[in-house]
């Protein structure tokens, strides 16, 4: 019912295709790379569910994956909290910080939105800049331990690749069910009609702090993973820059549609490494390549591949559903 | 007015100013239970303002708005929607992103409950509750005729099927009062003649209360119980269709707005 | 079409040859990892440049043992993933004997740990103290630690007689070094901070900040930047507001950009420096004044712009590894390392290098000259 | 501190207050005829400083002719990107608009990059780097020069709009697009021409900001941040609430840096945006019931 087998063998496909991978490609200098895609995966899946699905602009989402990141980073390494006790703290934290400042944060629209959390992303920014006794400021703060889950250390970056593989296949799956219930169907109410939705029931505001909230806790996975892979954390990683980067997973990968944000997520986060022998020319291009693509796949990737399977299903329907 | 009969909606004194413009001035508005009752007035009137206020869309500077004897004055729209005021809209608010059946499982929200854990983890609770939403959007998709299109994309229908799809989705969520503003404006005759059919059948078979606010006059005189007139922001009657259609004050309402368009 | 065809043919062959022909023996592989693009692209695009000078220059002379060296470069893009990715390229596609760089302390933190893992050295170009202390056993760093640049202010100072004075640094990795220092040693060396103010590297206008020290009795202002990050517009905002107080700048800023920046404004302020912008005042005994005017001569004459210190410390980091490798007769990693930590007497752009397997900075605070600017060019304080 | 600094906080936050606006002024023009915030709007202040800084250097024609051209050219950059990337994607969903917007804010920056280099530049000063000192308070002639500029390209925007029929015509379409189309306005020339004004206006601002700033390639992106937010605080669509947005901006950052803290300058200076957006949901001046999204 509702494409649940679908989904469910749609998921298992791509963990299939995900751990098959490193075997297909032979050699693991760029596991590191995979392994950083995958997290950027977590988050774009998260920010779809807000911004594709629920039609609120976020431009401040990597001050959530930040703050889960700095905050495991610093329980367990300047107070030796245990290792899942901090993880779970990082993710809690993004967590909460969502719930506070996305309800005074959501009654805003559009543009203002956009604005609010673009502010917020700074102001933690800037938290994480300034804070040096706490966060190690500018020059970041390393030693950090790396994952370790009942007493079996991820020390290779493979072991750990597949770990982020797995969360990100639970993450797409979580996000697929979601979708396609009521709460879903809510969501998606919310982006074409605000008062329809309201009139069908849907308290709006609550709705919206939700998904903010999930998108943050997403991104709070996200960031714990990545702080006890790379084992350093500098505020760099989580600037403006990267909250725009994040947004443009999401749209070139195609809004409102969670398989679109992980093949933006995987595309935005490899391409500089096929544009690294262009070197200067580089950022050129990966501007040109946005220019380009958003001009020709306005649906994004994922919305350009779906027309192409329409375009060579034969057309018998066509005729009679439009007027 | 008359306190013997049994509302299940009074509106007491309720004013709405809009920047220096008054919307409605101190109007009284009453609806029996049970009843079709249409809303008419000219252009301007502020038939869809009241609908507004009662929905909860606008909030009324002054006056009162009692729901099934409750007051509901300051409730927002959500909650209003769930204890059973449902509206549609004159220029449809339906939701594009989806297929005619989502639409309508959508306006089912408020009747099956299961929490965000049942439905990232799919527990039986969320397929029971899936199943019977499923059930009961079939049901009203069947009630409007609509269910061979259930999994056309909602954009692609004609108009006159969008009409009743957003009729299907506010009958969806089992309301006890159905608001419907000009539900047939851009309809031809024969889809008209069906929307006053159904309209008697979602007050028969429902039980549903329903208040019109209309501009089609043969539709109003066919269906209604009763009438209320608003002209600049007041009543200025309230009655049986026949009555109303011989009232004076109500004809010369009527006669300057034709002189002014 | 044919013949474009036949030509990308060639040139993907001459690419899989040159990848193939990567483990053979006449070939010695270093990496290098610089903030080529990005916020610290001043300091990448010249440590860049160095590197594929000092390439030419020594396969020119028939290479490192006999053998030529390549220096394969990857851009961080002043990002920390990037650098690791980088890293992590270098170590197990490239397989390098030993690398150079990364150009900022965050980046060279971050992938500190790899190289302890794989076992292959670490020279570094970035300023940070906490990359060699405590010692890492195989990561290095050529930039004078900041606490030597510190230190060399603090004893003008003290050899002026001011004891009161205020800081203002950039909020970024290098500035914060400073910052840091400058907090710790000037309590211990008697002198007071009346004022300690921060602007972003992106800031335009620090007046407010100088406003603000102005109302503070300091004798001296001492300010953290780069030319590119605020320290020009430090200089000049002072002037505006009609100060008199010294301006001391850290020596990231001794580059003839700054001057050009400045203009007028950077006459008579103050800095420690290496000797690398005051070639041609040094002083034809000192042992440093034969390769400085070359290296600003040979960089100059090839990319069309003035040295910066930036690029010197990669100057140093790349020879340092060539005189390791030759010194020890083995291009081995792991023999890299021990004969780096063997190195004494060393002249670089930065200074005599002395390492040990307890120092691995190499440098004192003789490194320094205290330089100012007089009639638009840099002169070395007497 | 005496009231000498807090003059001196309000004189360097009023300059820096006035690009920020010129930068908003720029988004709300463009935003008025398209309903696009336009990423790279601080490309092109960024193209005028750094344009006149070499055409200085190359063609040796003096200050001014060298400013000129710069702001020639970045007005026919503005036009070109119009034409070529914005063109194409008319009638997009705003979220790819902004996409597109940062993709070619990416790609001049990076252009830029790439053919005048990563170092940071100067441009004199219009007359003369010696302060002006009243009670105690220097004020540099380059800052009487910016809020003179500001306050005269106001007033003949100002007149543009309400005295010209391309202004006339921009304004429609600001209202209504549709309609404009029906009564004879040729939309697509307006948004070209919108573009041609915002990068004209960005240009000059780089072309007066950069004497006191100094200059390099990637300084429009926080430019573009700072005017997106003081035109969110002006209340997008008002271009003079954008103006003033901006100052006000300005003001507050530098009343923040002096008073409070300077490493928290910035992070205080949204603090006190995002409460005022939440006390005030659509700006200081904008109108409460425009909703565009």
């Amino acid at each position: 019912m509702y494409g649940f087998k679908r989904d469910m063998l749609a998921v298992l496909g791509f963990t299939f295709f995900l751990l098959i991978i490193p075997r297909i490609l032979g050699n693991d200098y760029y596991i590191n790379t995979l392994t950083l895609s995958l997290t950027h995966a977590i988050i774009a899946v998260g920010l779809n569910l807000l911004m594709g699905y629920a039609g609120q602009v976020s431009l401040g989402h990597a001050a959530f994956y930040g703050l889960a990141a700095y905050t495991s980073a610093i329980l367990t390494t300047t107070y030796s909290v245990p290792l899942p006790l901090g993880m779970m703290s990082g993710i809690l934290v993004s967590g909460v910080v969502a719930l506070l400042i996305g309800i005074p944060t959501l009654k805003l629209k559009g543009h203002y939105l956009a604005m609010a959390t673009l502010g917020f992303g700074v102001i933690v920014y800037i938290f994480f800049n300034e804070t040096i006794e706490l966060t190690g400021g500018p020059s970041g703060f390393g030693g950090i331990s790396r994952l370790q889950v009942m007493g079996y250390r991820f020390a290779s970056d493979i072991s750990y690749y597949y770990l982020v593989a797995f969360v990100l296949a639970g993450v797409v799956l979580l996000s697929l069910n979601l979708i396609h219930s009521r709460i879903g169907r809510a969501l998606r109410a919310i982006h074409t009609s605000e008062t329809a939705s309201q009139i069908s029931g849907i308290d709006i505001a609550k709705y919206k702090v939700f998904v903010f909230v999930l998108s943050a806790l997403f991104a709070g996975v996200a960031g714990v993973l990545y702080v006890h892979n790379i084992a350093f954390v500098a505020p760099g990683s989580f600037g403006f820059n990267f909250s725009i980067e994040l947004v443009t997973m999401v749209v070139l990968g195609g809004m409102a549609n969670v398989w679109g944000a992980v093949i933006g997520a995987c595309f935005l986060s490899i391409l500089p490494e096929f544009l690294r022998v262009f070197e200067n020319i580089e950022i050129v291009l990966y501007g040109a390549i946005l220019i380009v693509f958003t001009i020709f796949l306005p649906e994004g990737i994922a919305g350009g591949i779906t027309k192409l399977f329409l375009m060579m299903k034969p057309k018998r329907s066509d005729a009679a559903g439009k007027e | 007015m008359q306190q013997a009969r049994n509302d299940i909606l009074s509106c007491r004194g309720l004013v709405v100013n809009f920047g220096g413009v008054q919307a409605l001035r101190s109007v009284d508005f009453a609806v029996e239970t049970g009843s079709i009752t249409a809303l008419i007035g000219p252009n301007g009137a502020g038939k869809t303002t009241l609908l507004n206020v009662v929905s909860g869309l606008v909030n009324a500077d002054q006056g009162t708005v009692k729901f099934r004897e409750q007051d509901i004055t300051s409730l927002p729209p959500h909650k209003r929607a769930v204890s059973g005021v449902v509206r549609t809209f004159q220029n449809l608010e339906i939701f594009y992103n989806m297929s005619v059946l989502e639409n309508v499982m959508t306006g089912c929200h408020r009747r099956i409950r299961y929490s965000v854990v049942d439905s990232l983890l799919k527990t039986p609770r969320y397929w029971g509750g899936e199943k019977r939403c499923y059930r009961y959007a079939e049901r009203e998709l069947e009630f409007v005729n609509l269910m061979d299109k259930k999994d056309t994309p909602a954009t692609e229908l004609p108009f006159g099927s969008q009409r009743l799809l957003e009729l299907a989705r506010a009958v969806a969520s089992e309301p006890t009062l159905l608001l419907l503003d000009e539900p047939a404006a851009g309809l031809n005759i024969r889809e008209t003649g069906n929307l006053g059919k159904l309209i008697r059948r979602i007050r028969d078979e429902r039980g549903i209360t329903v208040v019109l606010v209309e501009h089609d006059m043969d539709l109003v005189m066919r269906i209604s119980d009763s009438v209320t007139v608003l002209n600049f922001g007041e009543v200025i009657a309230q009655d049986v269709p026949l009555e109303i259609q011989k009232n004076p004050q109500v004809i010369a309402a009527y006669l300057g707005e034709d002189e002014d368009t | 079409m044919k013949k474009p065809a036949r030509y990308l043919f060639l040139a993907i062959a001459v690419v899989c040859l040159s990848i193939t022909s990567a483990g053979a023996d006449d070939v010695i592989k270093i990496g290098a990892i610089f903030s080529a693009t990005g916020p610290a692209s001043p300091l990448g695009e010249a440590e860049k440049n160095t590197a594929l000078l000092l390439q030419e220059q020594i396969n020119a002379k028939g290479g490192v043992m006999g053998k030529k060296l390549e220096i394969i470069i990857y851009d961080d893009e002043s990002s920390v993933d990037k650098a690791v990715s980088a890293a992590d390229k270098l170590l197990k596609k490239d397989n390098v004997v030993a690398v150079v760089g990364p150009s900022t302390t965050p980046n060279t933190l971050a992938i500190e740990a790899k190289f302890e893992a794989a076992a292959v050295p670490l020279v570094s170009c970035a300023a940070g103290e906490k990359i060699v202390v405590p010692v890492k056993k195989w990561v290095f760093k050529t930039p004078q630690s900041d606490r030597l640049a510190v230190a060399r202010i603090l004893s003008h100072l003290k050899s002026r007689k001011i004891s009161k004075i205020a800081i203002i640094t950039v909020s970024d990795a290098y500035g914060q070094g400073g910052r840091e220092m400058l907090k710790a040693l000037a309590p211990k060396a008697g002198i007071e901070l009346t004022a300690d103010e921060v602007y972003s590297p992106k800031d335009t206008d620090m007046t407010v900040q100088l406003t603000k020290i102005k109302s503070t009795n300091a004798k001296a202002i001492v300010s953290w930047g780069t030319p590119q990050t605020g320290s020009a517009i430090v200089a000049k905002n002072r002037a505006q507001l009609g100060m008199s107080v010294p301006l001391y700048l850290s020596h990231g800023v001794a580059a003839r950009k700054f001057i050009e920046l400045a203009g007028s404004a950077g006459e008579g302020i103050l800095l420690p420096a290496g000797r690398l912008i005051v070639a041609d005042e040094v002083p034809a005994k000192n042992p440093q004044k034969a390769l400085l005017t070359k290296y600003v001569k040979d960089y100059e004459t090839k990319f069309k712009s003035p040295v910066s210190t930036f690029g010197g410390h990669a100057w140093d980091a790349v020879m340092l590894v060539v005189k390791a490798i030759e010194l020890g007769k083995s291009d081995k990693p792991a023999d890299i390392r021990a004969n780096l930590e063997k190195i004494k007497g060393f002249v670089g752009t930065a200074g005599v290098f002395n390492f040990s397997p307890e120092e691995h900075n190499g440098l004192n605070e003789s490194a320094f000259e205290m330089v100012t600017i007089q009639k638009g060019d840099w002169k070395i304080v007497k | 501190m005496g009231i000498s600094s807090y003059l001196q906080f309000l004189i360097s936050g009023v300059t820096m207050g006035s690009i920020y606006g010129l930068t908003a002024l720029g988004f709300t023009i463009i935003f008025n005829t398209t309903g696009i915030i336009n990423f790279a709007q601080g490309e092109f202040v960024m193209l005028g400083g750094i344009l006149s800084v070499f055409f200085l250097k190359w063609f040796d024609i003096g200050l001014f002719p060298s400013i000129l051209l710069a702001v020639l050219a970045t007005t026919i950059i503005g036009g070109v990107i119009e034409r070529f990337a914005i063109r194409p994607v008319k009638g997009a969903s705003v979220i790819n608009l902004i996409i597109v917007t940062i993709g070619v804010s990416i790609f001049v920056r990076g252009l830029t990059m790439i053919f005048l280099g990563k170092d940071t530049f100067s441009l004199p000063h219009f007359s003369g780097n010696l302060p002006l000192t009243f009670a105690g308070v220097a004020v540099m002639p380059q800052s009487i020069w910016i809020l003179a500029i500001t306050l005269v390209l106001l007033a003949i925007l100002r007149l543009f709009f309400t005295r010209t029929i391309y202004g006339k015509g921009m304004l429609a379409c600001s209202y209504n697009r549709k309609a404009s189309s029906l009564v004879g306005i040729g939309v697509d020339r307006m948004v070209l021409f919108s573009f041609l004004i915002s990068s004209l206006v960005g240009a000059i601002g780089g072309v007066i900001l950069t004497p006191v700033t100094l200059t390099s390639y990637d300084v429009g992106i926080m430019l573009g941040l700072k005017g997106f937010s003081a035109c969110i605080i002006g209340g997008l669509g008002n271009p003079f609430g954008a103006a003033a947005g901006g100052v006000l901006l300005g003001i507050l950052e530098s009343l923040c840096a002096g008073v409070i803290s300077s490493a928290y300058k910035d992070a205080f200076a949204f603090f006190v945006l995002l409460v005022l957006l939440f006390v005030k949901p659509s700006g200081l001046f904008g109108q409460a019931k425009i909703e565009r999204v």
